[in-house]
């Protein structure tokens, strides 16, 4: 297990910020497969300057909460604000511009360009993103784009990954893709970040270095939500842990409180 | 005649190392079952014994045979009978078709008599002889996937997660099940999520963390050890490591 | 009146052909899950066997029967000597259709190349004319529907009843449950290869038949009508195959005698792109998704 | 053979814009267009139509809109024609579906199209086509001129499309568009809208392909239903993968190597056995030298460069790694397994 501290003085800001205005509220959201109900009846509030791990055995609805609540899986009831609006139906892709961003648990970078290039992408509201600016030259976008590589740089610097800017991403190893993937998403300036696992593959010392990031950027006041099986991770990361069994929310408070729910223990035990 | 199964120091994963140096053996009347929480690679451990998987590292033997890497019809006429998590039987074809096909390798004759012995074992299967097994409920799945692999008369059983998707009163059944098999004389080897559950049917058990054996022990010790410290708890494997890992 | 059932009539030979010829393709589609358009080419080779033994003085009998073992044998060849290499090298599904894309080129052309790009017209004789209740077939149709009915009655009933049938449809389901069961995959899908060559064959041999002709684009071209069938019915199902083979076929020949016959090809191939459009996987779906390439 | 020469360089760019479209729309865009060579037909058909006049002065030939403008405007109609059959088929053929199926569609649409074409003579005269178009401009020049003026033409446009693509390519347009083809979900979650890319380069990819017809149409002055049969757009298709998928020079070469030297090159080769031997076998080689590229250089001869930024300076690493090359044709994940 990865033993990663933080400064305490970071735990207590985070608790206190709980009560501030949410980001993101999901209303008696339920997600149905065919017949299968994934997610039943979820309300939760998510504040700015907060991260939250919510953890669950495999089938309890974590990963269908995050793709509901990020538009890609349409829900069957209920609805979702972000930032005040609801958003219920949204296309994914409008979401992620308005700020909302999410990274897959299973490394999705964009395996044929540079890895400079995968966080490049990521970059928002890009001139030379549209057709129009594209074809009539680049002096209309190489001022943004030379700051976003500045930027971009900074962030591979900061997981040892810069030496590997220019190399083709689908030659990295699965745990480097998995950091790529979270920077590119870090990329985007996101006000709520989803993050499916994203210790999977990680070494040690790196899932360290998430979990102090995590915490960075929750001081700057993105709200950052996390499903995780790395319960180090989750202990010292997150400021406030949602424990999901069945498709349902069994238990929500602090690591400890969370820790001692015997509905949890028995869902991971198995004895119902 | 015993039979056994022998991982030595096994590293399996796919493009990655998923379980890193693992070794156990479990020989015939005995029930092993494979634990730890999601994503800790078990199942892949049962797809490299069955060739699904690259075993990067380390050998598989059965009864003294090097297995490592065999096709899984090989391993099957071998006598290894395998029960996937999801896809564990031919959704388009009947009950009855399901169980011959797990009876391929049998000869003609006692195709009938073994199907009567699964029927026998599994009695909600008998009326649903004709049903397209993707039409069942998922219990009856479930057996039916165990009975299939049956069939071929296996000395060795790799279950994985046999109660997923499982509603907890079913569960409890087909993990009694396990017992039932065993006390025929083979060997069961269980992956499971139901931890707790397993562990009072199996005899022995592997507790796998981070991509490492943690512990392997008698089900009853590894029971208490969870019980007290918690299946995701701090530290505390490495501490047990030196003593009780065999 | 009589231009409907004689468009009917039509509609039935030429739907035991395209049934046959369907068959053929979405059994191994089914099996192997790659898209193999050299099949065309193969039905074209098998046409064109039979030809060559017919024209130098045996019964069309037994023409046919070489020409189908011909096309088993090419089945199995670029089964084979191609498509498994190809696959084994990791070639993903779209990559793999490409592969034949490449097989059909160089087969149609060769045989493009020995042929002269000509037409052949068979010699066998058409035999005696039959009329019931207005529909007309003579000899050769009547032999052609009642080989199309008896074969795949006979693939019908031995995928349900014999060890080998049930076996291809379990690999055919899951490759990976298949060996688990001990079922040697590697023998089940060669088998899979020859049966549909087989059908190929059959195909090929009595469209060329029906035509009373064959040339190096036959079969290639009669593909789209193959692609349509097997799509609708849903990739596997050798039932769906043959009842949609007779419905297409039958209405593209009546409204071909109501005027439409230049348009036959474009009919087929607007239901084809309606039900790829509306249901990719088929009216009668899949169980499964298959995402591999299984070889 | 000065006039092979100039006409072999005029089959050169034809092929190479289309090849730059092509693989505009499938080497960065994912886009699995086996409909590509009805652009080329309806820029050659309307450049043509717009050149001969109206329908009842010529020789018998029915077709539409009949016109007779000045140069450069049938070309230019033609372009625009390309475009908007794009727009038309686009959004039909580019549904999420299976890669294989997506072919498929696309095939069928340019089989249709073909056969109706064909069929209906009222369009563009059936099987037969126009002929008889007239070159643009040629009453000023010499017979052994023009040829060379009407190469330099082509070479020209080659030029302005190739850097238009060029600078649309390693522009963050074109970054975008690579990304949705490497992994569209992911594009989304981070705010692209594949749709509306894809449909972008569908359409300007029209655009170009029918620029490469009419610019043919106007030096050859013929154009039939056999002239894009579904063959023509795997000739196309062979020349990216030969070249390099995503890779504008590898294009260039693919086009180079398989459009002129096997396909235009044999029109001029003495006569071997029977007429029409050669051009069979030309096809049995296109076949086979396609299994050999897709076995030994899945990635084409001038692969995919993976960094396009601005800052060029310290090496490419590029090396072929073991996830790389084949599976990477395929960019949904569909992974091949192969067993048994």
């Amino acid at each position: 297990m990865s033993n990663v501290q933080l400064g305490s003085q970071h735990r207590a800001t985070l608790t206190k910020d709980q009560s501030g205005s949410a980001a993101l509220e999901t209303d008696n959201v339920v997600v149905r497969y065919g017949g299968q109900t994934a997610v039943e009846g979820v309300t939760l509030g998510f504040p700015a300057g907060s991260v939250t791990g919510i953890i669950g055995p495999n089938g309890a609805g974590k990963s269908s909460l995050l793709g509901a609540i990020s538009g890609m899986i349409p829900i069957s009831q209920g609805s979702i604000r972000f930032d005040g609006k609801d958003v219920t139906g949204e296309p994914p892709f409008r979401l992620a511009r308005a700020g909302l961003i999410k990274a897959s648990q299973h490394a999705q970078v964009f395996g044929r360009m540079s890895v400079l290039d995968n966080l490049l992408v990521a970059e928002p509201n890009q001139r030379g993103e549209r057709f129009a600016v594209a074809a009539r030259g680049p002096h209309l976008w190489k001022a943004q784009e030379r700051s976003a590589e500045e930027r971009a740089m900074s962030l591979l610097s900061d997981f040892d990954l810069a030496h590997h800017a220019k190399t083709r991403c689908s030659l990295l190893s699965g745990g480097q893709q998995k950091i790529v993937e979270y920077l590119r998403a870090l990329m985007a300036r996101p006000k709520v970040l989803l993050l499916d696992e994203p210790s999977v593959g990680l070494a040690v010392h790196l899932v360290k270095r998430l979990a102090e990031d995590l915490a960075r950027l929750a001081e700057d006041g993105c709200c950052v939500v996390l499903i995780e099986h790395e319960m180090g991770l989750i202990r010292e990361a997150s400021n406030r842990v949602v424990g999901m069994v069945s498709g349902k929310v069994v238990v929500d408070g602090t690591f400890e409180e969370v820790e001692q729910s015997e509905a949890l223990q028995r869902a991971y035990l198995g004895a119902e | 005649m015993s039979i056994s199964l022998q991982l030595e120091n096994l590293s399996v994963g796919y493009r990655e190392v998923i379980v890193h140096d693992l070794s156990f053996s479990a020989s015939s009347g005995e029930s092993l079952a494979v634990i730890g929480v999601n994503g800790a690679g078990k199942s892949t451990i049962l797809k490299a014994i069955i060739g699904e998987a690259r075993v990067h590292a380390g050998r598989v033997y059965f009864n003294g045979t090097d297995i490592t890497g065999y096709a899984g019809n090989v391993l099957a006429s071998m006598g290894v009978g395998y029960v996937p998590q999801v896809r564990d039987a031919f959704p388009g074809l009947t009950v009855l078709e399901n169980l011959r096909m797990g009876g391929y390798l049998l000869p003609r004759r006692e195709v009938a008599s073994a199907i009567a012995e699964v029927l026998d074992r599994f009695p909600q299967l008998g009326p649903k002889r004709y049903t397209l097994a993707h039409q069942l409920s998922g219990g009856e799945r479930k057996q039916l996937g165990i009975g299939r692999a049956l069939m071929s008369k296996p000395s060795i059983l790799l279950l994985d997660e046999p109660t997923s998707n499982l509603a907890p009163n079913l569960a409890e059944e087909v993990l009694r099940d396990i017992s039932r098999i065993t006390s025929d004389g083979r060997c069961v080897i269980v992956v499971e999520q139901r931890v707790e559950a397993v562990l009072r049917v199996a005899d022995r058990a592997c507790l796998i963390s981070n991509g490492t054996p943690q512990m392997l022990s008698d089900a009853r010790s590894v029971l208490e050890f969870i019980q007290t410290h918690g299946l995701f708890g701090q530290d505390k494997p490495s501490q047990v490591r030196s003593g009780s890992l065999l | 009146m009589s231009l409907l059932v004689s468009g009917i009539g039509f509609g039935i030979i030429s739907g035991a052909i395209l049934s046959m010829s369907s068959i053929g393709f979405t059994l191994q589609f089914g099996m192997t899950n790659v898209l193999n358009l050299a099949y065309g080419t193969v039905m074209t080779i098998a046409a064109l066997i039979t030809y060559v033994v017919n024209i130098s003085g045996y019964s069309i009998f037994v023409a046919a029967f070489i020409g189908v073992v011909f096309a088993m044998i090419a089945t199995l060849a670029v089964g084979w000597g191609v498509l498994q290499p190809f696959a084994h090298k990791g070639l993903p599904l779209f990559a793999m259709a490409m592969v034949s894309v490449g097989v059909s080129l160089i087969g149609d052309y060769l045989v493009a190349s020995i042929t002269h790009s000509e037409i052949y017209q068979f010699q066998f004789p058409a035999g005696q004319t039959y009329r019931f209740s207005g529909l007309t077939f003579t000899t050769t149709d009547l032999v052609i529907i009642a080989i199309s009915i008896i074969s795949v009655a006979a693939i019908e009933l031995a995928l349900h009843r014999t060890r080998l049938g049930v076996a291809i449809r379990a690999t055919s389901a899951s490759a990976s449950l298949a060996r688990a069961c001990g079922i040697p995959t590697r023998k089940v899908v060669n088998a899979t290869w020859l049966i549909s060559g087989l059908f190929c064959g059959l195909g090929g041999v009595t469209l060329a038949m029906s035509y009373q002709s064959v040339t190096y684009t036959m079969g290639t071209a009669y593909l789209p009508y193959i692609l349509a069938v097997v799509i609708v019915a849903g990739i596997g199902s050798v039932g769906y195959a043959a009842l949609i083979s007779l419905v297409l076929s039958v209405v593209i020949q009546v409204a071909g005698v109501f005027g439409a016959s230049s348009y036959n090809v474009v009919i087929a191939l607007a239901v084809l792109l309606a039900m790829l459009l509306i249901r990719p996987k088929g009216l009668f779906g899949e169980l499964f998704e298959k995402t591999e390439v299984a070889i | 053979m000065e006039y092979y020469i100039s006409t072999v360089l005029v089959y050169l760019a034809v092929y190479a814009l289309g090849a730059w479209a092509l693989n505009l729309q499938f080497g960065l865009g994912g886009i699995v267009n086996f409909a590509f060579i009805v652009f080329e037909a309806v820029g050659a058909y309307v450049a043509g139509v717009m050149s001969l006049g109206s329908s009842g002065a010529s020789l018998g030939i029915t077709y539409i809109w009949g016109a007779k403008l000045p140069f450069p405007l049938p070309l230019l109609a033609g372009a625009v024609a390309g475009g908007l059959v794009a727009l038309v088929i686009g959004p039909a053929t580019m549904r999420k579906m299976r890669r294989d199926y997506q072919a498929a569609a696309m095939l069928v649409v340019a089989i249709i199209l073909n056969q109706v074409v064909t069929n209906a003579k009222g369009i563009f005269n059936g099987a037969e086509g126009l002929a008889g178009v007239p070159s643009p401009l040629s009453q000023y020049f010499s017979a052994s001129t023009y040829p060379w003026l009407y190469v330099i033409w082509g070479l020209f446009l080659m030029l302005i499309v190739y850097l238009f693509l060029q600078r649309l390519g390693r522009s963050p347009f074109g970054r975008t568009l690579r990304a949705i083809r490497d992994d569209e979900a992911a594009a989304v979650a981070l705010g692209k809208n594949p749709w509306a890319t894809r449909m972008t380069v569908f359409v300007i990819g029209g655009v170009i392909g029918g620029l490469a017809g009419g610019l043919l149409m106007e030096y050859i002055g013929a154009w039939g239903t056999s002239a894009w049969g579904y063959q023509e757009t795997f000739v196309l298709v062979v020349a990216v993968v030969f070249g390099g998928i995503g890779n504008q020079r590898g294009a260039l070469i693919g086009a180079a190597l398989v459009g002129v030297i096997l396909l235009q090159l044999t029109l001029f080769l003495p006569p071997v056995g029977y007429p029409g031997l050669i051009n069979s076998l030309q096809w049995v080689v296109i076949g086979a030298a396609w299994l050999v590229v897709l076995w030994f250089r899945p990635d084409g001869i001038l692969p995919e460069r993976a960094f396009l930024g601005l800052s060029r300076k310290g090496r490419l690493d590029f090396r072929r790694g073991a996830s790389g090359s084949a599976g990477e044709m395929d960019q949904r994940g569909e992974k091949a397994v192969s067993v048994g």
